[in-house]
């Protein structure tokens, strides 16, 4: 099925007959007018570079119900969100939020690579997705004040950003340790 | 001519202009009531009581006219002992045949009403609250009793059954005479119909185009009188003015179109129309040259039911 | 109330509206089976009368169907029935009827999705609306 | 009188029945207030069912019929005629749409689609109970056709009515018969010459005595129905006297303004003067004013300056030339053209279609002089085309090495149009066909979606395309990027090697969609006929009715219906033609008698319905020195405006009366759920 | 004229060489900057968006939220956020439903999102906001006799009807070869402008694709234009192109480093900015350029 995975053949009978629905809940409203005609797999960064997994493909796999095969294979945190796709795509799929939906699944399933959970973390912790400890020094040595006029300078609206965090669907799904949610620690990743 | 018929006229709620179009037959009433036996005109004219009336023996009148519209239990209770002594019963004039004027206070709720009356306006002085109870006990021992204040206004026909019907606001005294003459003659159309000639105000009107061999137009625009004086020789729904002469029943000769004002609807709608205000909505909307001037006449609901908002479809505003 | 199924009147013009629920039906779209349709020449024979009617006697909602502005098989019946029903609404709207309640949508005979799509609209914003309460189910 | 109305419920096999308790509603009809009887069958529209109808009829037990089954647009026909048969006057009968606007919408409610029915058919029950017995009406038939559109689709019906010894309008918006086919260079899949077999017949709408062409004619406004069709048409201006002139093109050679030649798909530019085309029928010259310089200072309508030196008059280089007198710019010309109308008994239109441009799909650089669309490439092919037949790319002549076609551009694409446009892949093999053939060392790709070829010989085609080593990729592409120079990459994604592929192309041919035609939404309009979602005119039914509209008497033909190739067009177009002589050859039609009346007792004469009338069928009239409406009923069309609208209530629509209705709203709300509420 | 300035993680942290370039070239072009104190991250695609749609939502709309209150549009340097805050904009606009759950959430915190503040990407909005020629006769600096390469970069111009900035033809676009244009460059066309240079998630999840995928395009900047400068519209492209040209130099894959400066950069040293403040941390050699362009006395 993914030229990366082990088993050559999949097997049809196996598929997750929901997947389509579930992917059209979390935002890949518009599945199923793709019709893989391959136009935006033609102009897809990931698909140029060579990653097993792109948008033509990813729809097909899901119309398939492979969704182990899916979530075994991290592609589809390597999309570049450059939105080509959704640009040129003929159906109005929006290939993009497919891929963004897929992403969701698989953070319900923790299948997640660590640089994106660290990510997660970042914009807990400190309100911005990429921090670099060191960043004080560099802003000082062109002439700007240690910390940026965010989150970062002042705390109260980091607890703001947080409070919106605990209300979102990332505290249900506790993929990260958040204040108060016991159920992050027993799900340590 | 037949012999002298017993005749009664009762009151109910209204503003006693219909009294007064009886009393201005003036010169017909000489040639009326030589074959009147007036046996019950209450509140108004003769001195005669209620407990009169309820004395006399049931359909010992030949004709009973009532006046105005149902508010109180007192205008419901006399009008349903006319029905019951009266063989032939005519609702006089808009308040009775259709609600009428008073019949627009069916817009608000009876405590909207109350505090108005009672409460809200500058010159109230009430500071214990007090309105008005069908029951009050004076120094705790003297009962004494009101008519109930209904949460409507109703046409009498929503009480009793109705023989006849006629509009006006007041009734044109002519129309009122030509009427009477009628139940005299016993020239009269089956029970349920209006004592009318069933036709527009525009049939009578002397500035209807189709007279002057004009075609009427699409309405091109809204105006209102106070905007402007408007043209003694056309037709006022043609020019704008929000004339309700085509949907309304035209025995008053349309009087009031001929001063320059346009028709309000008193006459009531022309017979077998299920509904005023609707009929002028379906009629009028459509005249207009385009959709968006119908958004320029004000508050429909307040034109089109002027005179009939009890007897419409909804019966009011929906509370 | 769950068990309440709203009652819903559709005038439909012959060659327009009517047209495109018979299109939904064989394109098989689904819509609830509230929806019950008068078919009438033209959207421009409608009374406002119908519509009162309808909703007096216990018609949850009323719709009215006519062809697309410019569309109209009898070349402007639909621009009459805007203009009345642009009336009549505004009357019904001062007389307390909630404005939800009443609808005029263009729907061409090609239109059989959007017929549903329409239908399964209003039949949803009347069972948020509830029983009409001035119809059957209401006190007045 | 109590009526006797009979119920008569179909299960139309399991379309009802598989969703309707038919049963039930039987049952519970027969409750309903004038009710006689009730019966149920298979197929009530087969000779059986309707039998049943007859027989209750005939025995005195039905004096009013409902049928409750399908659609009433398809089937009331054939119900009337029973009723007719039977002795009953067909306009005593009503449908209830349980099929359509119920069973298949409500497929799998069964409870409330049973409910529905039930309503539906009280419905219908209440109107009966007050339907009144009508008159049907008659027209006679003027015995003409006019045919909107004189490509092969229009010529074909026009021929065909023209020797049924019918009198035929040829109507076209261009100077020359032909339309789009007369642009091809080859047609597949035969590969014959477009012009060879077209050209004969052009000659041959011209030469036809029933046949008068009304080119460079417009449709401005269409009254009446079927039978006696009032069709105003423009003829636009030429500027050029049509009887004087006889195409020796002398004018165009000698004119100076220019601008793109449409007729090339702009590929290169034509004189403001000009001939359409060199097989163009008529060959007649026109002025197009947009383009024109007026040389010499004149004008047209405006007197010839006066040469200072010679005193004489300074004229035009096309009046100079011209020898027949047919262009005099001093004439007044009214820019309009000239309007004037016909009658005709039926109209077919055969408005045909156009192809998409290329601008509007940017990824695929359309600024690039290579990027072309299919139809500019058949005029680069055609040996009257730009280039005289030989093969070269726009930007510099030079012959292309490599050719790329991209499909459905424009098609099954929810941006422009969902459809397939159904003629793309078999052009493209045949375009790709042409250049290998004459050019075999060029390389040839195609990039398509899915390469679709359903028609008699079409595989093959698509075979032997292969064999010739036609290139085909499937995969859609992606973009198209201009390379320095000329060239271009185009970017696709290789579905069956699973890889993204790209390729070097001199020139890149895009198959644009077919789309209606421009102004084929108005021209709908005019003729009161609708168009579908996808923007071209709709036919009645797809299956049993494909030619007809939903306006008697007006037909349709060609890709003014949707995609099509000529095969299919012309197939169409003879279908049409067919169609449309039916009322001719009849000489007269019914009419629904479902018109106006006014009851001239109850008018009052305001006049409110006398403007709102479309038709001008209602008038004043003067009775007893009081003012009345009159309708004339000729002129009515039943649209009920009027009735609507009457303050007095004077005013009745047949067949839709205002007691029928309000007793419709009556059963339908009296009936909740399933049975009469107490 | 006012803006809100939305600074980005990468620039904030990264390259506040750039964030120096906005706050000197915007006041000195007549647009002052608010600095919508406690604004956080965007936040990025791999984050929020990965997890829903109302949460994605709700982070970006309390950033809006912040240019509300003062009545202000926000800008940014940054391509990533310049898309994830017009695509939830975009989202909340259309999709009532989606609004009232955002509102739902920002009650608590006392906010409430109106929808009035539009986001612009920082050439689009001096494209559209300042006259071109204020921009041409502001400059003490132009760059006259440079060829440049242009990067606008992917979330300048996709998906392009959620942007108010948005490009005509967003596989052609003009807005950034207009405005370098205007600083006087000779703007060199190459065929793969508009493709991705590989940075984001590509980058985090695999280095070595994603400078395969950016050397494709650095050859056919080099072949086709061979400019002496790339220019980017969006500061991870600059990120991206600036640092990973050193890393496929030393492994032998190309053998040409083109010094890469984000528009505002530019334009800020056109102004007369100070070099080691407005583009003091790029990793590519960059002196030359700057010499050239403040050597030239040719203003």
């Amino acid at each position: 099925m993914i030229s990366e995975s082990e088993n050559i053949v999949f097997n049809l009978s196996e598929g997750e007959p929901r997947f389509v629905a579930q992917i059209k809940e979390l935002g890949g409203e518009e599945i199923l007018e793709c019709i893989q005609c391959g136009k935006c797999a033609a102009v897809c960064p990931m698909a140029l570079a060579g990653f097993p997994i792109f948008n033509k493909k990813l729809i097909q796999a899901i119309f398939l119900g492979a969704r182990e095969a899916l979530l075994d294979d991290s592609s589809i945190w390597a999309c570049q969100s450059c939105n080509r796709c959704t640009e040129i795509c003929p159906r109005d799929v929006r290939p993009f939020e497919i891929i963004l939906a897929m992403r969701r699944v698989a953070v319900r399933e923790f299948a997640v690579p660590a640089m994106s959970v660290e990510g997660l973390k970042s914009l807990y912790d400190v309100g911005h997705a990429v921090y670099l400890k060191d960043s004080g020094q560099t802003r000082q040595k062109v002439g700007l004040p240690e910390k940026p006029p965010s989150v970062i300078a002042f705390p109260k609206a980091l607890k703001e950003l947080q409070a919106i965090l605990h209300q979102s669907a990332l505290w249900e799904i506790g993929i990260i340790p958040m204040e108060g949610n016991e159920m992050a620690d027993t799900c340590e990743v | 001519m037949p012999e002298k018929i017993k005749l009664a006229y009762l009151l109910a709620g209204g503003c006693a202009g219909c009294d007064m179009a009886v009393v201005d037959l003036s010169e017909t009433l000489l040639d009326v009531l030589p074959h009147l036996d007036i046996v019950f005109w209450a509140p108004t004219v003769a001195d005669v009581k209620y407990k009169d009336l309820e004395a006399m023996p049931d359909k010992s009148i030949d004709l009973g006219l009532v006046s105005g519209m149902i508010r109180l239990a007192e205008q419901e209770h006399m009008t349903r002992v006319m029905r019951r002594k009266c063989k032939a019963l005519v609702a006089l004039g808009a308040c009775a045949s259709l609600g009428g004027i008073p019949g627009m206070a069916n817009m608000h709720t009876k405590k909207d009403i109350f505090d108005t009356a009672y409460f809200d306006t500058y010159s109230t002085d009430n500071p214990e609250g007090i309105t008005p109870q069908t029951k009050c006990l004076v120094d705790g021992k003297y009962e004494l009793t009101l008519p109930e204040f209904y949460e409507n206004v109703r046409p009498i026909s929503a009480v009793v059954e109705v023989d006849y019907f006629t509009g006006g606001c007041p009734p044109h005294h002519s129309f009122v005479g030509a009427a009477l003459m009628a139940v005299l003659e016993g020239k009269l159309p089956p029970p349920g119909s209006w004592l009318t000639s069933g036709k527009a105000v525009c049939d009578v009107c002397s500035r209807n185009p189709g007279l002057k061999g004009q075609e009427r137009e699409l309405i091109k625009e809204v105006r209102r009188v106070v905007d402007g004086q408007p043209d003694q020789e056309k037709c006022l729904l043609q020019e704008g003015y929000i004339c309700l002469g085509a949907v309304t029943q035209g025995d008053c000769n349309a009087q009031c179109p001929g001063v320059n004002i346009p028709c309000r609807g008193c006459g009531g709608p022309i017979p077998g129309v299920k509904d005023f205000g609707l009929r002028a909505v379906s009629a009028i909307a459509a005249s207009m040259a385009d959709e968006k001037l119908v958004d320029q006449i004000d508050c429909p609901a307040k034109l089109f039911y002027r005179y009939s908002l009890p007897s419409s479809i909804l019966g009011g505003k929906l509370k | 109330m769950s068990d309440w199924k709203p009652n819903i009147i559709v005038f439909a013009c012959n060659w327009c509206t009517y047209q495109g629920a018979d299109l939904a039906g064989s394109l098989r779209y689904k819509y609830p089976s509230s929806i019950n349709i008068v078919r009438v020449p033209c959207s421009g024979s409608i009374e406002a009368e119908y519509i009162v009617e309808a909703l007096h006697k216990g018609a949850d909602g009323v719709l009215v169907g006519g062809c697309h502005p410019g569309d109209c098989h009898y070349k402007e019946g639909n621009h009459k029935a805007l203009r009345r029903f642009n009336l009549l609404h505004r009357l019904l709207v001062d007389m307390g009827v909630e404005p939800e309640r009443v609808r005029l949508e263009w729907i061409s005979g090609s239109e059989g999705k959007r017929f549903a799509q329409v239908m399964n609209e209003f039949d949803a914003t009347i069972r948020k609306l509830g029983p009409s309460p001035n119809g059957r189910n209401g006190n007045a | 009188m109590v009526s006797k109305t009979g119920v008569y419920v179909c299960h139309c096999g399991e379309n009802i029945a598989g969703s309707v308790d038919v049963a039930k509603v039987v049952n519970y009809s027969t409750t309903l207030p004038g009710v006689s009887v009730s019966r149920e069958y298979l197929f009530m529209c087969s000779d059986p069912g309707q039998e049943l109808i007859r027989k209750d009829i005939e025995a005195g037990i039905v004096d009013r019929v409902v049928v409750a089954a399908c659609t009433p647009r398809t089937h009331e026909p054939i119900f009337r005629k029973a009723l007719e048969d039977a002795g009953l006057n067909q306009y005593l009968f009503e449908m209830a749409n349980i099929r359509d606007q119920d069973s298949w919408a409500h497929w799998g409610d069964k409870e409330g689609a049973t409910q529905k029915a039930q309503r539906l058919i009280a419905s219908a029950v209440a109107k009966a109970n007050l339907l009144q017995p009508l008159q049907q009406r008659y027209v006679e038939v003027e015995k003409s056709t006019l045919v909107v559109g004189a490509g092969v689709s229009g010529m074909f019906a026009a021929l065909d009515l023209a020797g049924m010894g019918y009198k035929v309008w040829l109507l076209d918006r261009n100077p020359s018969v032909g339309g789009n086919m007369a642009k091809l260079d080859k047609t597949f899949p035969t590969n014959d010459c477009s012009a060879c077999i077209l050209t004969p017949v052009m000659v041959q709408v011209a030469n036809h005595p029933n046949i008068e062409l009304l080119t460079y004619s417009e449709v401005e406004a269409v009254n009446g129905s079927i039978g006696n069709f009032n069709v105003t048409v423009r003829k636009k201006q030429t500027y050029i006297d049509w009887d004087k002139c006889t195409g020796c093109g002398d004018c165009v050679t000698a004119c100076l303004g220019k601008t793109d030649n449409e007729f090339n798909e702009g590929l290169d530019s034509r004189k403001a003067l000009y001939i359409a085309f060199p097989q163009a029928v008529p060959k007649r010259a026109v002025l197009d004013q947009d383009s024109c310089i007026n040389c010499a200072g004149s004008h047209i309508g405006k007197e010839h300056k006066i040469n200072a030196k010679s005193g004489e008059p300074m004229l035009a280089p096309c009046e100079k030339v011209c020898k027949t007198g047919a262009c005099d710019r001093t004439l007044a010309h009214d820019s309009g053209g000239e309007s004037f109308d016909i009658n005709v008994g039926t109209i077919i239109v055969a408005s045909g279609y156009q192809a998409m441009p290329k601008e509007p799909f940017k990824e695929y650089s359309p600024d690039s002089p290579n990027v072309i669309t299919c139809m500019q490439l058949e005029r680069i092919l055609s040996a009257t085309g730009p280039t005289d037949g030989e093969f070269h790319r726009p930007s510099d002549g030079q012959k292309p090495k490599t050719v790329a076609f991209i499909s459905c551009v424009g098609s099954r694409d929810k941006n422009h149009h969902v459809y397939c446009s159904k003629v793309c892949c078999m052009y493209m093999l045949k375009e790709a066909r042409l250049i290998k053939e004459k050019y075999p060392e060029t390389e040839v790709y195609i990039f398509f979606i899915d390469v679709r070829t359903p028609g008699k010989d079409f595989e093959e085609y698509y075979n032997y395309c292969r064999e010739l080593g036609i290139k085909i990729v499937r995969g859609r592409v992606g973009a198209v990027d201009q390379l320095p120079g000329d060239g271009l990459r185009v970017r696709a994604y290789d579905v069956d090697m699973d890889t993204p592929v790209t390729l070097e192309a001199d020139l890149v041919a895009l198959a644009t969609a077919m789309e209606p035609s421009a102004g084929l939404a108005d021209l709908g309009r005019k003729l009161g006929i609708t168009c579908g979602s996808e923007g071209f005119l709709k036919e009645v039914h797809t299956k049993l009715y494909p030619v007809e509209t939903s306006v008697k008497g007006i037909y349709i033909a060609g890709c003014a219906q949707g995609p099509k190739d000529i095969p299919e067009s012309v197939s169409q177009s003879r279908a049409a033609s067919s169609a449309a002589a039916v009322p001719l050859t009849a000489g007269r039609v019914p009419v629904e008698p479902f018109s106006s009346s006014v009851d001239q007792e109850k008018c009052s004469g305001c006049g409110i319905c006398v403007p709102l009338c479309p038709y001008s069928a209602i008038s004043r009239e003067e009775i007893d020195g009081k003012v009345r409406a009159g309708i004339e009923i000729a002129l009515c069309a039943g649209c009920g405006v009027c009735a609507a609208a009457c303050p007095s209530l004077a005013i009745t629509l047949q067949g839709f009366t205002a007691d029928q209705i309000f007793a419709q709203i009556d059963a339908l709300t009296s009936v909740a759920g399933g049975g009469p509420i107490d | 004229m006012k803006v809100g300035f939305f600074i980005g993680c990468n620039t904030a942290f990264n390259r506040p060489d750039l964030e120096q370039a906005v706050r000197f070239s915007y006041p000195h072009l007549g647009v002052e900057i608010d600095d919508l104190e406690g604004q956080s991250c965007c936040p990025s695609w791999g984050t929020m968006p990965s997890v829903d749609l109302a949460g994605w939502s709700a982070v970006s709309a309390r950033n809006f939220c912040l240019a509300e209150e003062k009545d202000l549009d926000i800008v940014t340097v940054c391509g990533s956020c310049y898309g994830s805050l017009a695509e939830t904009r975009h989202s909340l606009q259309k999709d009532p439903d989606l609004r009232e759950k955002v509102n739902g959430i920002l009650e608590g915190l006392g906010r409430n999102y109106r929808g009035s503040a539009n986001v612009y990407q920082s050439v689009g909005y001096l494209y559209k906001k300042i006259d071109i020629d204020k921009v041409r006769q502001s400059l003490k600096y132009s760059l006259a006799g440079l060829k440049v390469a242009l990067q606008p970069g992917c979330h300048t111009l996709w998906p392009s009807k959620i942007y108010v900035d948005r490009e005509e033809d967003s596989f052609h676009p003009h807005i950034l070869k207009d405005m370098c244009q205007a600083l006087g460059a000779d703007v060199a066309d190459y065929s793969r402008m508009t493709d991705c240079c590989g940075m984001g998630g590509m980058r985090s999840a695999d280095m070595e694709r994603s400078f395969n995928l950016l050397n494709v395009k650095l050859k056919s900047i080099k072949e086709e234009a061979d400019p002496d400068l790339i220019v980017t519209g969006c500061s991870s492209c600059l990120i991206q192109i600036d640092t990973a040209q050193g890393q496929l130099y030393k492994d032998g894959k190309i053998k040409f480093q083109i010094p890469v400066l984000h528009y505002m950069q530019l334009l800020a040293l056109c102004l007369g900015g100070e070099p080691e403040k407005v583009a003091g941390l790029a990793k590519t050699s960059v002196s030359g350029v700057i010499n050239k362009i403040r050597g030239d006395s040719n203003v």
